[in-house]
């Protein structure tokens, strides 16, 4: 019996995720492509807005082989180059070439959810076409480094196989270039929309898109207000578990439990700390260090039956504003009319979210029937929307009717949903779970921008109906005369021109039309 | 027997009048003309329990020229009065549809004939009167058959004469024969029969004869023009009516529009004869007579559940047959007796219902 | 003038009686019995070029009585034939609901009304008869007015006359009429209309002597009762038969139908008068006469196209305005003249358009 | 500009998956509940199957306090025991305590796909209760081996907090018992239905379910006949990449590249390599050591654009066959017929898979309307059937009509489909995507089932209407006397009775009745 055995293996987590790289969006060419360039161009507004910088970014897409004549799929050059705050060369090996290290592993709002998205993309790259990736970077501008990098797989680790550094021009920045197996021709829809909504949401950037044959596609800065940078916050009480729990109170300084609870949770003070220690019957002056298994299990069930924790707020949220989404729809839309909704911030499980919509109606842009544009945390999402909480909102949860919007209206219905965990339900990071939370603060600000269209419509419907009526009286009035006189057998017309007269001017007469509509 | 057919006429003639004096003399004062009439609004209609049937409710329609929402149909209504006075002073007759279209070229804009048949029935409100009234006629047209003569009284036939036993196939019930004045019948009792089939078997059974009988077919849920025929035979000639219908709940309720008139004609009280009997074909007769049935169906069963709740079928033997109905839930035509010969219904069921309806 | 009703029932009661002696015959010699008659699969009816009409081809279908799929229905035309001869004999009439109820008594079992339906049409084969001919009638009826004297010949009105203009609502073609003897006529010619609104007007309007004119109502797609009376007018009589009809494909296509009868009747050859004329309403009468009109539908369009495919409809008018139809892809109604006043279309569409025919 | 820099941090595989749980199916106490379950189960079945042991495993949830009458969420004690071959004690700490260690990690056919979903389990568990796993396990018999273990998140690690021996029975097999929050209230339904459901494909395997009321659920052995084990294969050169090439050439023994290559693939041998180098113009006499990158990116293109290589065979495959299928569906179901068809092994993307599916029809388990089970590698997926591809095969390429089922018949519909990699839409194993290869051998079973009850149900037909048939001339000749002597006004009945006297017998009687049917 001692021979039957199974056998067992470790696998690093780059070997993982090679294995099973269809998790991550990379499943065939054309859709790699499309990952890798968003992967890419969000690691860059990300790390510009941490910074307030006013975002560049160059999207090059180019054939390894520009004079080939090769069909898709084949291997792409792909270089983004950005003017962000750079990275300190002692990180760039590993946050290139280690999959698990990051910088998007922290409670704050960022495009990156995962801090993979990056290196799957170089991981891809190598294994398919066997190319190092090239990272040229500066982070204090006097100067600039070069890695040439490729990922030992199996090991999890980065293989640097050229450092240089040279003399920078002042300026900061980034430039990622790697090679890899595309399909342009498949993908290359996916990737201009992901430019054209891109801008909707971050008017205030500069994006340029270079495509294969050399074509510019330029989406000019509508704006130069920046949102504020989010911020990184505290965890809040609802939703902790106890490994969570116990992690802080290793990290923690504090000697007494009521101390360690007020500095150490979002919205938590001395106050509320008193009050749900009590609650939860244990000593506030005991050294959270001395609590045992037990006593650490008991007291997150304690704070999870506490309702005295205030609601998490939203000041670690960056929010685009109804400035800048105003401003960005105009750009890529030019509607005859916009709108916007911002709702105050709320919270799922612990996590603050805030909720922006956006409208616009008609313009030579939108053609007939409602789009929906969907963002979270400014990455637009193209995929699977029938899926999303949005649509589901949209779809069944609005009363059309209400609104008299004509149903072949030309609609656009941007949705913005921010927080510092967005609810994906999978890793392709494409669609959003019907959070309960999410879906009332969904519903009321759609329901406010149609309220503003419906608004919009009413005024412009309104004059037209007055101008239309003005003479509706010198329409029947004779008409009625003339069949009165037949019936009654009368010899002349009735005098009624006196009731023409009445109209003394427009004004008077849309005085009347409004009393009786 | 008076002449009522040239009465009626004068009558409308002098109620078109009227109107036009009110409307031209407010015109003729520089006062937005209006008209008022009872509303025909859901919460108008009510139950009255005296007359047995719906009538309308104290609520009114106030329709003025000065509203610019009321303009348009006010105009159509005082031309629809201008049109139809010319049709009664020239003796002609009109459908529906015929004033639909002719109303083109007078730039009134009917935007489709269910607005003029809305406006047909506001003036029939206005004047008080039925639409056949005015000459505007249905286009489904029901018959009659049976030992009365008639005397018309349309243009080029006034004065003649014609006994409806004369034409075996039956007479249509047009406007002729609607504004005609009865002379002489020997019959003694009217049967409205639901089915040209069995309103043939019954001709053809000599039921006219052995009865003394007038038998008209209702063709279905009975046209106004029908109801009013009814109506007057009853009321000029005091004959009783006795209604026999399809074994289902469809047929109770032509017998109970015929007896206590419709929701949407509550408007108007001259199209009942409360006192006419509906003799079968019961639920209980389908039973009785074990006539082929078939299954009811969800629709049915839903019409026999809303009916029960009408105010019309309170007692009597309209609840106890919809209640069997719902509980036997199969139903069966008139031609069912057929099972048992084609006289079956005229030598057996016939007789036995009508002196079953005498005691009721 | 011959007796051509009673001729046609003698005729009738032979062919049945023929049939239930071959039956007879072969089951007394033991031997399974058969009956032959055409097949009425669409592949069987075939357009007849020098007819121009529908007729059945030269398949045939064998039903006997050996075949276990076929000995019910075998049963089922053994009893239908039986049972009408019942009927003429009595001098009866049935509906074809009557026939499926009269059928329960008999354990021939038919499922639904369809079936029996079927095995009337299987008889009016074997016999070459149209069922009026052996007494089952359908339950719509229309309607016909103007100067035409009759003879009854149904029981109880053997001899007596009656002139179809006495009545001015006009007189349902019910058995009675379909029997009758024609005794005597004035009128020149027969106007087929398609609808009871434009009847009553052509009677108001006193077609039938400014035009010298019978007036048929043929109620939409006419019944084969209608088409059969206008097939005896134009045959015994010699008058030539016009036909008016809504401005729409539906309209052009019951014009057809009696001048060149229908795919399910193919099995019958005399219920057609192949010289009759559609005067209108066509689509250029649309154009010409400002008609208002209406958009045509989905339907609409889809069945001109359907029709312009049809054999019946190869050249001539036909095909010119099912092509305007479907060029200028709007329809009218008749009622649509009375946007130029009610009379508009007996005062001058009417003279114009049977002028026009004259000359076709 | 030296000071603004990103803060980079590493996280451990645990650690990844401890943030993103819900990416491993549990995101809320009931569906975390029913993953622990199915996953311990699966990974019980995989090893006994993999040694051909009938297996036996008995799965018990109870409440942790068991008298608390507390309502859910709660903590539950899952506990899981086998008859498998056990798990050498040198292995233990890491299989149940490292995230990315297991026996999954090869090209086999297996119900884990990612091999993380028992220390997912057992991560949860921790995290929600902080209680130890305890494993106990004897692979020889002789000894049996108890651990408590927990898992050091942010290092991947295992913590050994107690390791004992003692005297084993003989027998082998593993027990695993976890603490975690669950909510069997609403994880029931789902619960009872895998198991029924797995009952129906592993009609060998003995399963016992012991619910918190302490409610035994058996899931009685069917039949003891087994599948195959399932073996593991060498990769097959459609859809190998340049990484895996590399590694290949790395284990690899042979100097020269045919021999290479007819070594390492799935069915490439020395004639189709030679043909292969050829076509890619390489030295088959090269030692593949001794390869450029570029040229071993060259070889790679060149395998994608031959097509010369044979199609993967199944001989690695391990599927049900239609014996252990049919005992399967008769046992859950009890149907009035039962069909099974299995299709002849095909491949997609270089994965072979077969594709098996069955039939149940009427009897008393079935309600009226087609029921469809799903299985892929033995595995019961019970979520989203709606975007499974068996759905949309069973929805919209079946014409019922040509089948003549009645709408209402009560039908179930069993499909498995078996490869050594699923295409899995997602972690959540839940449904299957589109693959044209898959949907086609999808519907020709499911056709050919269909046509099974076809048949089945025309028999059962005919052989009524034959004996409702046998007495009809008997009641229709007498009517066609009876109104043939009226008409033809004859004085006595046609001497008929000849013709009922020709039914000789019965057989007879049946002959000609098939003759004209």
């Amino acid at each position: 019996m001692a021979n039957r055995q199974v056998a067992f293996a470790e696998i690093s987590p780059s070997e993982f995720f090679y294995r099973n790289r269809d998790l991550a969006g990379f499943s065939n060419p054309a859709r790699a492509l499309y990952s890798a360039v968003r992967e890419l161009v969000e690691n860059s507004l990300d790390a510009c807005e941490l910074f307030k910088i006013l975002p560049e970014v160059t999207v090059t897409v180019s054939g390894l082989d520009r004079d080939s004549e090769e069909p898709d799929p084949k291997p792409y050059v792909v270089t983004v180059r950005d003017n962000g705050p750079g990275i300190d060369p002692r990180y760039v090996p590993n946050a290139f070439g280690r999959v698990f290290f990051g910088s998007k592993f922290l409670l704050r709002q960022s495009r990156g959810m995962f801090g993979m998205g990056g290196t799957m993309a170089i991981l891809y790259g190598q294994i398919t076409t066997t190319k190092p990736v090239t990272v040229v970077t500066s982070f204090d501008g006097n100067t600039t480094y070069t890695f040439d990098l490729m990922i030992d797989i199996q090991a999890n680790r980065p293989i640097v196989l050229r450092r240089e550094s040279q003399h920078g021009d002042g300026s900061t920045g980034t430039s990622v270039k790697l090679t890899l197996e595309g399909d342009y021709f498949r993908a290359a829809q996916k990737i201009q929309d992901y430019f054209k909504q891109c801008a909707m949401v971050t008017p205030y950037a500069k994006l340029t898109h270079v495509d294969p044959q050399g074509r510019k596609f330029p989406f000019e800065r509508g704006t130069s207000a920046m949102p504020n940078p989010p911020e990184e916050t505290l965890p809040h009480p609802y939703g902790i578990d106890v490994e969570a729990f116990r992690r802080l109170v290793k990290q923690s300084t504090q000697t007494s439990l009521v101390k360690f609870m007020s500095s150490s949770f979002h919205r938590v003070g001395p106050k509320i700390a008193s009050q749900f220690l009590q609650f939860a019957g244990s000593d506030p002056n005991k050294n959270p260090g001395e609590l045992t298994s037990e006593e650490t299990v008991r007291l997150v069930e304690a704070i999870h039956r506490f309702d005295g924790f205030l609601q998490p707020d939203a000041s670690c949220l960056s929010p685009l504003g109804s400035e800048i989404l105003d401003a960005g729809i105009r750009k890529e839309l030019q509607p005859e009319f916009a709108a916007t909704s911002i709702r105050p911030p709320s919270a799922y499980s612990g996590y603050p979210f805030i909720v922006e919509v956006g409208l616009a109606y008609g313009g030579r842009v939108l053609s007939p029937g409602v789009k929906l544009f969907r963002f979270a945390n400014r990455i637009p999402l193209l995929y699977d929307e029938a899926s999303d909480v949005s649509w589901r909102v949209i779809s069944e949860e609005i009363d059309w009717k209400r609104y008299r919007i004509p149903p072949e209206a030309p609609l656009g219905i941007i949705t913005h949903v921010c927080s510092t965990k967005i609810p994906y339900k999978t890793v392709g990071k494409e669609y959003l779970a019907d959070r309960p939370e999410l879906e009332r603060e969904l519903k009321n600000a759609v329901r406010d921008v149609l309220r503003q269209l419906s608004g919009y419509l009413k005024k412009k419907g309104s004059m037209e109906m007055v101008k239309r009526k003005l003479n509706i009286y010198g329409k029947y009035l004779p008409l009625i005369a003339r069949f009165s006189t037949n019936l009654a057998k009368a010899k002349r017309p009735p005098r009624y021109g006196k009731l023409l007269g009445k109209r003394d001017s427009p004004r008077e007469e849309q005085r009347r039309i409004e009393e009786y509509s | 027997m008076k002449s009522t057919a040239s009465l009626r006429r004068r009558e409308v003639k002098q109620l078109l009048r009227q109107m036009g004096q009110r409307v031209y003399t407010d015109l003729d004062n520089a006062v937005f003309p209006e008209l008022v009439f009872p509303s025909r609004s859901v919460r108008n209609i009510v139950y009255d329990e005296g007359l047995k049937q719906y009538i309308l409710g104290s609520s009114s329609i106030r329709r003025s020229s000065q509203n610019i929402k009321h303009i348009r149909p006010f105009s159509q209504l005082v031309w629809l009065a201008y049109f139809v006075n010319k049709l009664v002073a020239e003796g002609k007759t009109s459908t529906l549809r015929d004033v639909f279209y002719s109303s083109q070229a007078y730039n009134v804009e009917f935007v489709d004939q269910d607005e003029s048949d809305e406006i047909i029935t506001d003036l029939e409100e206005v004047l008080s009167k039925a639409r056949e009234d005015f000459s505007v006629y249905p286009e489904e047209r029901s018959a009659i058959f049976g030992d009365l003569t008639i005397e018309y009284t349309v243009p080029g036939y006034e004065g003649k004469k014609l006994n409806l036993s004369s034409h075996p196939d039956g007479y249509l019930i047009g406007p002729s024969l609607s504004t005609a004045e009865f002379v002489d019948t020997s019959a003694e009792m009217v049967l409205a029969v639901e089915k040209g089939g069995i309103f043939t078997r019954f001709v053809e059974e000599k039921v006219h004869k052995k009865f003394k009988a007038l038998v008209i077919d209702t063709a279905g849920q009975p046209p106004r023009s029908t109801r009013y025929m009814l109506k007057r035979l009853h009321q000029e000639l005091g004959l009783p009516v006795y209604i026999v219908t399809d074994g289902d709940v469809y047929g109770e309720h032509i017998a109970m529009v015929i007896i206590s008139g419709s929701a949407n004609a509550a408007h108007l009280r001259e199209l009942t004869v409360s006192s006419a009997k509906w003799v079968g074909v019961w639920a209980s007769d389908v039973v009785k007579y074990k006539l082929p049935s078939n299954p009811m169906t969800e629709a049915d069963i839903k019409r026999a559940q809303e009916l029960k709740k009408d105010p019309r079928y309170t007692g009597g033997i309209w609840q106890r047959e919809l209640d069997l109905f719902l509980k036997i839930r199969r139903k069966s035509e008139l031609e069912a007796f057929s099972k048992y010969g084609l006289t079956h219904i005229t030598d057996k069921y016939l007789p036995e219902k009508l002196r079953e309806a005498k005691g009721m």
